[in-house]
């Protein structure tokens, strides 16, 4: 099953089992959203559940907050993560706080699902990832699969979740197969996956770039060097113990992420491991991210600023040699 | 203006909305004292003395499970909505028993449970808020009615546009009160808003747009039973601008250089408080000494409100850590 | 719909009229045939033939020194306002050439130097510059004018009202040209705009809107005349609405379910390009050998800025860290 | 003179200076600014120079574009940071990239001016320090002084810099004095102070920290450790090379911020120290930074919420223990 077959499966058996879950979102019904993911839901569940909104963002998740008050739990689509600038104070000043806010008044089980990522050519504004100003706002829940299985079974999670979850997807995995358990599959939200067990380097990522790290892992392997993957699945709640097991072992810690190095995931990642590990550790931990620069349209200078499979390597036998 | 033809309110509903006023002005200037005598921590309220009429002509005829969304300027909607006093005032001075448990004070009041909705720190923020629960209400297929409150100033925010705009479309029971009090902060709505009114937007949007003199409380509560009637059969939202005065600055630092003395004056002449208590005596509606009773009755809730929030304790720091996920 | 009783255009404005609707559509015609054949990295562009009539009775009457902002659907656009075809084109294929040294593509072409302050990846963006080009204007005390496009879909964003509040309350010299091609992607604007039109909005400006038929670019620049003289007057914002058909997808993965083929040949039937041709015929403006002598010039601009596109190095990744600061 | 003042007079010597350079703002005119900032300006510079706006923060940054494509050098007010996420679109999407995204053809000389921090009671929406958004936007420059004499003359910088900066300034140091040299007073961006030299911690920090850090060394020199205090007073660019020097004399150190912890500003700082100065520490670098909860209203909360000095001299302790 695809990434985007395993997030639409995960919709339509939430919309099947609670009558409060519905879609909202620009193009999510009739057409089945820009990226195929809702496609025939608004079929299915009608256009009660599936409801098309006008290019209105701060309505569509501001909209949310106010179903959520009143008995609802809605899911809400953003076309692209880029656009979250013009709906920025909904997502945190209103959805992440309000519980705080309120002493605890009310619980907030909504979802705003988005996608994220470059590699297409899409230019500055259709290609970022921007995870990092989420995992800095707290009260938020960060969820950002890799893998058609965990896509499933972690919106199926962040659905039934009492808490407002961004949902993050990746534009260039939609097409990616897996394995998806059938049914009632639910992955928890906070708990890392040891991708691959290794003890050379532990590499912290997620997201697309779980795939480039497997594909250096076995370039790595050739030459000798067994790495420890852990896929993160949910920034927040953050798993950092399985990240530190991991690298009380090999000694040797890496985060790879694809948005911008400076103030990123991989920032927090770091002081982490280094803060809990220290005496554990050969060298220092290093990163491989996104260069700070806004994201380019040629393919090849695209390409100078995302991160790629050779500078994964690049940075891995830095790390190990 | 509204409809003159509409037949008089039951002598009990007038007494009710000068209560409600006289409720709304007495905790708002026991707000004011804490504030000055420095009991109360934080942003200095921004308090609604002077347009209590706009308070009490909406919220008095919501049913209690109606939704309603406020501004920072929220406490009297709040009040008049079915929030307690004592809780209000405790979470004003970020006692433990006030609504948030302190965590929200003066902007974030609210209490879901009796349909406040939210206070907001954001201006336009809640708007979308409102327009949300809106959506619900058709969802679940109720008669609800959301009631989103706002300033002339919030009306020049981008989520103004998106939020009627969807309600409209969606014919959404929602119905938008703006309360016109000349400013936002400093600055005038004559040399911000395209139009001299902000009533003059409903025009874009295909609604009701409806003004009422925001110091003459039936006429508000006119105004909004029509637009309630209407949002509750289905037919969408109303747009009703009412023209009022806060009589304090934004806040307390603000000595209130934009706007002279005599304007001021002028307003308080027209105070609803009194010109309400006033016209109900001439119909024989209320006497003095009943109107000094519901007076004296507005009195002792604010002052127990205050007893209520010295006197609690703080919130403990050891839980600090609370309600942040549930 | 423009007033009748204007002069006629001279008929060498009506001839530039076609030969720029017909620029436009060759330009067009050219991007869809290089991104079928995979010579334009990045999104599928987002085309506008059939909505040639807007860009050009708009853009092609405005001054050098005028400004235009624009949207992700911008290339008629541009190259009406005085863009390079080749220049756009070589950055259409992300190419050192392109105006951008290919690090902007399909939404993000500019050349503030000839007045386009920019196209946008974010739908409604670009109005809040135009606003800051009015400013501008009017703060440096000259005649120009800022054209700001946008899309039905756009006229919801709440950066719409913010945009046209300001302007209005302002008098800037903007003038806000909404090209209504019903649909924002596949989402038909009946179904998320709280009015039928557009155009509906200038009412809660107090501004003059003025509907047109897209597809008839006489009409588009009557209104369009009349627009910048009161701009450049100094009495403020237009809303123009053209109701205009965009003949491709939203972009090429679209395959458009939600129309039918028969609205599809319906507004084929009234193209821009073909009747106004016809037209001039008619008039005896033009020749049917003239009209061919301007059709056949608009496609060689275009296959020579696909030659040029096609045969330009690459952007040099060593340098990909340039112009990230100044 | 006060910060207060500084700002003002940087602004008032801006505007005389070049007449391309004006305000605008909500209430920044007659009124002279929420926090008292642009007294006086409108009286001497009339409203075509210093320009009242509606509350519509889009139509005002993104309107500095504009102004900035025709040829002008705006300053705007923002009244509180917390409001970025209304126009977040404009300020990151827009302003941070046009220059990249126009591959050069433009530069963007604009300021937005606003400010940010707690310690007042101001509750969730009215007390955040969200600069590490920021630092994680390429295409910004990111500038938040500490005192009188930086903020007046980072001020003059930013707006003769051709790149458009955000200028953070804090509302507890709106009434902090501090000498500030007369008239033509420039502070370069991307270089950090020592504010106070020490042998045996580290501390990097900026904005109101500054302060609290001052204290914490004080204690900590009567406890016989020698503090370094580097004032970063830039972020983006950000003189690292200053913090690594100090590190690699030091051999510990801790990064102060009063934003929240996680993918914080301090997560870049210990990153890079420890990449850089690996072998010159004694042990893990720390942090200090605000809890992960939105900020809450209660006194005593609030304080338990955003660093305090007791906090600076725990981790202190800890590091040199
Ligand atoms: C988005 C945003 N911008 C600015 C502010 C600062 N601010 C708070 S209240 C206010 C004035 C609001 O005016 P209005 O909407 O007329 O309400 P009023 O205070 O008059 O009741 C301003 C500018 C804010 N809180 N949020
Ligand atoms: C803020 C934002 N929301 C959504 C999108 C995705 N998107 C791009 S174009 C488009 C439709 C725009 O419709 P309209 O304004 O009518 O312009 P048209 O494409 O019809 O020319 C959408 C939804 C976006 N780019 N930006
Ligand atoms: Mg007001
Ligand atoms: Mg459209």
């Amino acid at each position: 099953m695809t990434y985007r077959d395993a997030i639409n499966a995960a919709l339509a058996e939430e919309l099947e089992r609670d009558e409060r879950v519905f879609l909202l979102g620009e193009d999510v019904g009739l057409f089945g959203g820009a990226m195929a993911v809702t496609k025939g839901l608004y079929e299915r569940f009608g256009e009660r559940r599936v409801q098309d909104m006008p290019i209105s963002e701060s309505a569509i998740v501001g909209g949310t907050l106010g179903a959520v008050l009143t008995g609802l739990r809605p899911v809400a689509e953003i076309m692209f993560i880029d656009f979250v600038g013009v709906c920025m104070d909904q997502i945190v000043n209103q959805i992440a706080k309000v519980r705080y806010m309120l002493g605890g008044q009310v619980e907030v089980p909504l979802v705003i699902r988005t996608q994220g990522g470059g590699g297409k050519s899409y230019a500055a504004q259709h290609s970022q990832s921007l995870e990092a100003w989420f995992m800095h706002t707290p009260g938020l829940k960060v969820v950002i699969p890799s893998t058609p299985a965990d896509a499933k079974g972690l919106l199926k999670s962040a659905i039934r979740d009492n808490n407002p979850v961004l949902f993050i997807e990746h534009k260039l995995l939609y097409n990616e197969k897996g394995e998806v358990p059938e049914g009632e599959h639910l992955v928890p939200l906070g708990q890392a996956r040891v991708v691959r067990e290794g003890s050379g380097l532990t590499i912290a990522t997620y997201s697309r770039m779980v795939g480039l790290v497997q594909q250096a892992a076995e370039g790595l392997a050739a030459e000798g060097t067994e790495v420890e993957i852990v896929d993160l699945r949910t920034l927040t709640p953050l798993d950092e113990e399985t990240m530190f097991a991991s690298v009380r072992k090999t000694g040797r810690f890496l985060a790879v992420e694809e948005g911008h190095l400076t103030a990123g995931v991989g920032a927090e990642l770091v002081a982490r491991v280094t803060k809990n590990c220290f005496d554990y550790l050969d060298g220092p931990p290093e990163r491989v991210a996104a260069q700070d620069r806004p994201i380019p349209c040629a393919p090849a200078l695209e390409k100078a600023t995302l991160p790629q499979v050779e500078d994964i390597l690049t940075a891995a036998r830095a790390l190990v040699g | 203006m509204p409809d003159m033809t509409v037949p008089p309110l039951p002598p009990e509903t007038m007494r009710a909305l000068l209560q409600g006023m006289m409720r709304v002005r007495a905790f708002e200037e026991a707000v004011h004292d804490l504030y000055q005598r420095k009991l109360l921590p934080g942003m200095s309220p921004h308090l609604s003395a002077g347009q209590e009429a706009v308070a009490a002509g909406v919220c008095l005829q919501l049913r209690p499970d109606d939704y309603m969304v406020t501004t920072h300027r929220g406490h009297g909607h709040s009040l008049l909505k079915g929030m307690d006093a004592q809780r209000m005032m405790a979470e004003l001075c970020s006692k433990e028993t006030g609504y948030c448990h302190g965590r929200g004070g003066t902007m974030h009041i609210a209490s879901p449970e009796v349909g406040c909705l939210g206070a907001n720190g954001i201006v336009g923020a809640g708007l979308p808020i409102a327009v949300g629960a809106g959506l619900s209400i058709q969802y679940r297929g109720t008669d609800q009615v959301c009631v989103a409150f706002f300033g002339d100033g919030a009306s020049n925010q981008g989520t103004f546009h998106e939020s009627v705009n969807l309600a409209t479309a969606r014919k959404l029971p929602v119905v938008f009160v703006c309360e016109n009090n000349i400013y936002a902060l400093s600055t005038n709505f004559a040399r911000t808003g395209a139009t001299p009114n902000v009533v003059d937007r409903a025009r874009g949007y295909d609604i009701p747009g409806v003004t009422v003199d925001g110091m003459a409380v039936e006429g508000v509560y006119a105004a909004t039973t029509t637009a309630l009637e209407r949002a509750r059969s289905g037919q969408g939202p109303t747009l009703i601008e009412a023209k009022t005065y806060r009589y304090y600055g934004h806040g307390a630092s603000d000595h209130r250089p934009y706007r002279t003395k005599e304007e001021e004056a002028q307003w308080r002449c027209s105070d609803a408080i009194q010109c309400y208590g006033d016209l109900l005596i001439e119909r024989g509606v209320a006497t003095a000494a009943e109107r000094d009773d519901l007076s004296a009755r507005a009195a002792a809730e604010a002052q127990a409100a205050v007893d209520f929030a010295v006197s609690s304790p703080d919130p403990d720091p050891a839980r600090v850590g609370d309600y942040v996920f549930a």
